[in-house]
């Protein structure tokens, strides 16, 4: 057991004897990981209530519980933190950093302090924005809720010209990016240098490849959007013009350099939530995955078309129609890989001996949930049904299919698969089901009725509708309350198995990749006791059993 | 790239030879104007892109650098990416130009 | 790192041996890792000059003319300037990788004083453009002022990436004294100059976006004026 | 600058409800009443609103307060309004200031026609100012009141309410809706709700039937669904806390839950 860290405390700097400071100052990757689960779920729920309290509000046309303005910083408040706090950073920052390194037989990420630096930068971005939350006005300097109502968007001109807090806003925003853009560079940087002996890049488990394609993301596309908030905030502060037509700017011009962020940003999310599917659907088929290069492929090409597509969010904002067509056509591409890697998922599943465990039937569930949001895709796709469909509910719906019910689905799955990894305890898989059940009852519920009211023309974010709408509005909210109870139980479960479930062991699922190869769980500090030689395929089976098998002292293969 | 044995003599030579390049194009930028008149922009941006090639090839030992060059060039082509679909397709062929206040508002003088 | 790092040995199953990179002393991560920051630069740097050929091309002209009334000497001199300076500091790395730590300190102190110069020349340049009524929310720069909407957004653009590539040179200088603190302390040596490498390509990368900045803002009006212009016009 | 602007302009709305308008729903305004409309043409309240549900805006045209954001709000509303105009119902806003000319009253038509952002048949809006003090009757039929105010200059000024007072297509008050933002489908209920059901389409006739007004919230509700909104909602808290206390017990009766 050869300890490397040049510090026992194994801290950014000195050597803090409470525990608290330890865990402050820590650059073990673990630590980092569950501090950043931590703060993110925090900030899921209060974006979850955020939008429940708009769901009220719709509940009947005219106001019922809050006027329009607050309805406008809901929706904003709800968009900026589940996007730039929760989501973005989301997988990658949380199953990235706990078990990324552990899967590549790595000790930790290439830049520990980096990365400590990173977490921290995320938490003074949170704060910013939550400082923007309320401003004091200048009359007689009571308090009040005065958060941007631009939409987490952020369009010009609109964002140039409102009296909220719109340029903290931004502030929070940029340093969030750039968390994100070291996040990204960190990795990178690990699955380049740190892979253990042997393991070749066709080597690597598939959640690493969803890592890796994410980083790319996160490295190359953030920039952009960092730099169009900065001409945002200077164009507030100094008037240059840029995106306000006023001065002759163009706004068409944010939407541009916004979207090449923010379309990227959407596969950013997905490409690691794939990863866990992938992951998840081999050891629960105890079956080899199917056609694993065209996976780890399609990864790296949906990261690379999902750079040329950003356009499609401008279709009804004044660009030339050739533009136009080009940018559908491109789009229409993603869908190839992303078609390959649902058929490679099945076919894995295909004669494999399938345990419906709780994150299998997460992951089950997503393939329902994501292929309803990826198709619907598709519809809006076209030039001529997105300039009716643009801006209504039906946009809404797509979005949230694919983003709740693929990745956050996901992100449950991989939540409930690497839980025993992570606390060495297992929870009650019969009640852990329950709460999958009603979450996908509730989703279906919450949104399905949305496609439909978007399609008969409900335009999204209005705080009041005619009462044509009505009826789908309040399958919504009934939808909506049975989502949240169902997120409210599965937390409490799996807070209820930490607490007080029977210890998993170190292997619990059958799995084959290497974080199920450590001497103990919880892992130790630097992970496996010794760096394994990586001479095997991922996931190997023989009919239904593993087929590596390690000694977890000297980490030989036994087999 | 071992880092340890260098030559010293040599890389300064290097240097010095890149630095007169650079010198020398930077000059180039500077007649260029009363020379050839056809096409400045073109000309100079030309002359930028050889000097930023010998700075990253000289200056920053990209020079055999495979794993990074190649990073390097798929950033590259994403920006000329952007490049050309924005400035090359959507902005010449927007057909609502002539309606545009930005673009023909009273005060630009056309 | 306070004691020497020992690279971990894995053996695989015929017992031949593999050493391990951890993430102490490599080289070569650290690098690597520096590009990948670099390519953020280039993202974000592309992301404006986007912005500027894309008003580029809706105003022409306007850009054109708001080019040529730009001071072009004062730009070149600065060119000039990085260009010697990107020299220097090259130079010192190499004195610092054949261990000649003190030859490498002066270097740096050289570039420190190139950059500072720089920074002196924009300042003299940017006064100078105030006082013409050119300066962000001040006289020719306002809403109402009947300016061109093309020249209003070339000198916004201007004022805002030479600005931003001013303010990048200030981090370079910040770094250059941190660098030298660290070669003092011996922090950063011969055998372990890592540091001192990615700031020097901290440094070129600074100069590379010049590169760029200095014709698209100074001289593409240039033949405009020489050709166009008064003098001996055609 | 807008801001405080508007923030006076509410202050002054305000102050002008406390001077009031007191509702006479029900009450009925004589359709002999006469007015001059833009042309100088001497107008009885009958043909104005031939027949048809009408709403009535009380202004006056030099008004510099809060008759502008009204007229615009108006034009705005009208825009969206999902009613056909001069066939479901009228709109008539009338000068209850002595001294005006029908050329102001032309001039105020002409904008804030113009400002409806859709093809609008312009004899459905009409801009009237008094004939022998007949804005002053009716003003006190409906229960408006103002108030003249001489400035230090001279400068003749009324502090009065905004409302929207609509009327059965008999000349009954059915409805006021105060304040100068109105959403389009407030108006609409209350047109439809004027003329007692005998227009709009089946759908808004269900509408009619099932919906209620509550005059705090200004506001048309299903007056269940707040009730249902807020017993779910109460319903999954209950569930919450329900969680909360079997966690507790689980503490208790040490974890072997197997199942």
């Amino acid at each position: 057991m050869s300890k490397t860290y040049f510090d026992e405390t194994h801290c950014a700097f000195g050597h803090p004897k409470s525990t608290f400071m330890q865990w402050m100052l820590t650059i073990d990757h673990k630590r980092i990981g569950l501090m950043y689960a931590a703060v993110m779920f925090t900030f899921f729920f209060v974006a979850v209530a955020t939008a429940f309290v708009m769901r009220l509000e719709l509940l009947a046309p005219g106001q019922q519980f809050i006027d329009g303005d607050t309805f406008n910083q809901a929706f904003t408040l709800h968009g900026v933190i589940m996007i730039f706090l929760f989501i973005i950073p989301g997988i990658p920052a949380i199953f990235g950093n706990i078990v990324m390194p552990i899967m590549i037989g790595a000790k930790d990420v290439s830049f520990p302090r980096l990365n400590w630096f990173t977490f921290w930068l995320y938490i003074v971005g949170a704060l910013v924005a939550l400082s923007s939350l309320v401003s004091f006005n200048d009359v007689d300097g009571e308090m009040i809720f005065n958060f941007a109502d631009t939409g987490w968007t952020f369009y010009a001109p609109y964002s140039l010209n409102t009296g909220t807090n719109v340029i903290t806003t931004l502030v929070a925003a940029f340093i969030l990016g750039m968390a994100s853009i070291l996040t990204g560079l960190n990795f990178l940087v690990t699955i380049h240098r740190l892979r253990a002996p042997g393991m070749g890049f066709f080597k690597m488990p598939l959640f690493v490849w969803g890592i890796y394609a994410t980083g790319w993301i996160q490295l190359l596309a953030t920039p952009v959007v960092g730099i169009t908030l900065v001409l945002a905030i200077l164009e507030k502060q100094f008037g240059i013009g840029i995106f306000d037509p006023a001065k002759g700017g163009d706004p068409v011009l944010f939407q541009h350099l916004f979207w090449i962020y923010s379309h990227p940003a959407v596969y950013l999310m997905i490409l690691p939530a794939f990863g866990i599917m992938s992951e998840i659907i081999p050891v629960f088929s105890r079956k080899e995955i199917f056609g694993y290069r065209t996976i780890a492929l399609s990864s790296a090409s949906i990261a690379g078309i999902g750079y040329l597509v950003w356009g499609h969010h401008l279709f009804t904002s004044g660009m030339a129609d050739i533009a136009k067509t080009v940018f559908s056509f491109l789009t229409f591409f993603v869908a190839i890989p992303t078609g390959i890697k649902f058929y490679d998922w099945v076919a894995t599943m295909y004669q494999g001996k399938i345990v419906l465990s709780t994150p299998m039937i997460w992951a089950l569930g997503t393939i329902i949930t994501f292929a309803i949001g990826g198709l619907t895709g598709i519809t809006i796709t076209m030039v001529g049904l997105d300039i009716h469909l643009q801006d209504t509910y039906y946009s809404v719906a797509h979005f949230h299919y694919a983003i709740l019910g693929g990745v956050v689905f996901l992100m449950f799955a991989g939540m409930h698969y690497w839980f025993p990894l992570i606390t060495g305890k297992m929870y009650n898989e019969k009640k852990a089901k329950i709460a999958f059940y009603m979450n996908f009852v509730g989703i279906n519920l919450l949104w399905f009725p949305m496609f439909i009211a978007g399609y008969l023309g409900m335009p999204r974010r209005y705080f009041d509708y005619l009462p044509e709408f009505e009826i789908y509005h309040q399958i919504s909210f009934a939808g909506a309350v049975v989502m949240v109870s169902g997120l409210v139980y599965m937390f409490w479960v799996l807070f209820q198995g930490w607490r007080n479930g029977e210890p998993s062991g170190t292997n619990p699922w059958n799995a084959t990749t290497l974080e199920w190869h450590l001497p103990s769980s919880p892992p130790p500090l630097e992970n496996h006791s010794k760096v394994p030689y990586v001479d095997f395929e991922p996931y190997k089976y023989e009919n239904g059993e593993p087929v590596v098998k390690f000694d977890y002292e000297t980490m030989k293969r036994i087999d | 790239m071992d880092i340890k044995t260098i030559n010293y003599e040599e890389e300064k030579k290097v240097y010095y030879k890149v630095l007169i390049g650079l010198l020398i194009l930077t000059t180039i930028t500077f007649i260029q104007p009363h020379i050839y008149t056809a096409n400045t922009f073109a000309s100079q941006m030309f002359i930028a892109v050889i000097k930023a090639w010998l700075i990253l090839m000289y200056y920053m030992h990209l020079k055999g650098e495979k794993l990074i060059g190649a990073m390097v060039i798929f950033a590259l082509f994403l920006v000329s990416f952007f490049f050309i679909i924005i400035i090359g397709i959507d902005v010449p062929n927007f057909q609502f130009g002539d309606e545009s206040y930005i673009m023909s508002a009273p005060h630009t003088t056309k | 790192m306070s004691h020497e790092y020992v690279p971990e040995i894995a053996t695989d199953r015929d017992g031949n041996e593999h050493e391990v990179q951890g993430w102490q002393d490599d080289f070569y991560g650290g690098k690597l890792g520096f590009w990948l920051f670099m390519l953020t630069e280039v993202m974000m740097f592309g992301g404006m000059f986007l912005s500027l050929a894309y008003y580029n091309t809706l105003h022409p002209h306007d850009f054109l003319e708001a080019s040529a009334s730009l001071n072009r000497w004062l730009g070149g001199t600065n060119t000039v300037i990085l260009l010697v300076s990107a020299l220097t500091m090259g130079l010192g790395l190499l004195r610092m990788r054949t261990g000649d730590v003190k030859g490498a300190k002066l270097m740096i102190w050289a570039t420190i004083l190139l950059a500072l110069i720089f920074l002196g020349i924009k300042a003299v340049e940017w006064n100078a453009e105030y006082h013409h009524g050119i300066f962000l929310m001040h006289d020719q720069m306002l809403p109402e002022s009947s300016m061109a909407f093309g020249k209003k957004l070339f000198f916004g653009m201007y004022f805002t990436m030479t600005g931003l590539h001013g303010f990048h040179i200030m981090i370079g200088i910040g770094l250059m004294l941190w660098l030298i603190k660290r070669i003092n302390s011996e922090k950063v040596t011969q055998d372990h100059h890592i540091l001192y490498w990615n700031i020097a390509l901290y440094w070129d990368i600074v100069h590379l976006i010049w590169v760029f900045v200095f014709p698209y803002f100074y001289m593409i009006g240039a033949g405009d004026v020489v050709a166009g212009g008064g003098h001996h016009g055609h | 600058m807008k801001k405080i602007l508007m923030f006076l302009l509410i202050t002054l709305s305000l102050k002008a409800a406390q001077l009031g308008v007191n509702e006479h729903q029900g009450a009925m305004v004589p359709l002999d009443l006469t007015f001059i409309n833009e042309k100088g043409e001497k107008v009885t309240l009958k043909k104005l609103m031939d027949g048809k549900p009408t709403m009535i805006s009380l202004n006056y045209f030099r008004c510099a307060g809060i008759c502008g954001p009204q007229f615009e709000d108006m034009a705005k509303m009208l825009s969206q309004l999902k009613l056909a105009e001069n066939i479901d119902y009228k709109a008539l806003t009338i000068s209850f200031a002595e001294d005006e000319t029908p050329a102001l009253a032309a001039a105020k038509r002409k904008t804030y026609l113009g400002a409806i952002e859709r093809p609008f048949v312009q004899d459905a809006w009409h801009f009237l100012i008094s004939d022998n003090n007949s804005s002053a009757k009716l003003s006190k039929i409906v229960g408006f009141t103002y108030q003249k105010e001489v400035s230090k200059a001279g400068v003749v000024d009324y502090i009065h309410p905004a409302a929207l007072i609509m009327l059965s297509p008999e000349g009954k008050v059915t409805r006021y809706l105060n304040g100068i933002n109105q959403l389009p489908f407030d108006v609409k209920m209350a047109l439809l709700e004027a003329g007692e059901g005998k227009i709009g389409p089946t759908i808004a006739k269900r509408l009619l039937f099932c919906f209620a007004y509550d005059p705090k919230g200004k506001t048309y509700v299903f007056k269940w669904e707040k009730i249902t909104g807020i017993v779910m909602t109460l319903m999954m808290l209950a569930f919450f806390i329900y969680l909360v206390v079997t966690t507790k017990r689980d503490d208790d009766n040490n974890p072997d839950h197997q199942n």
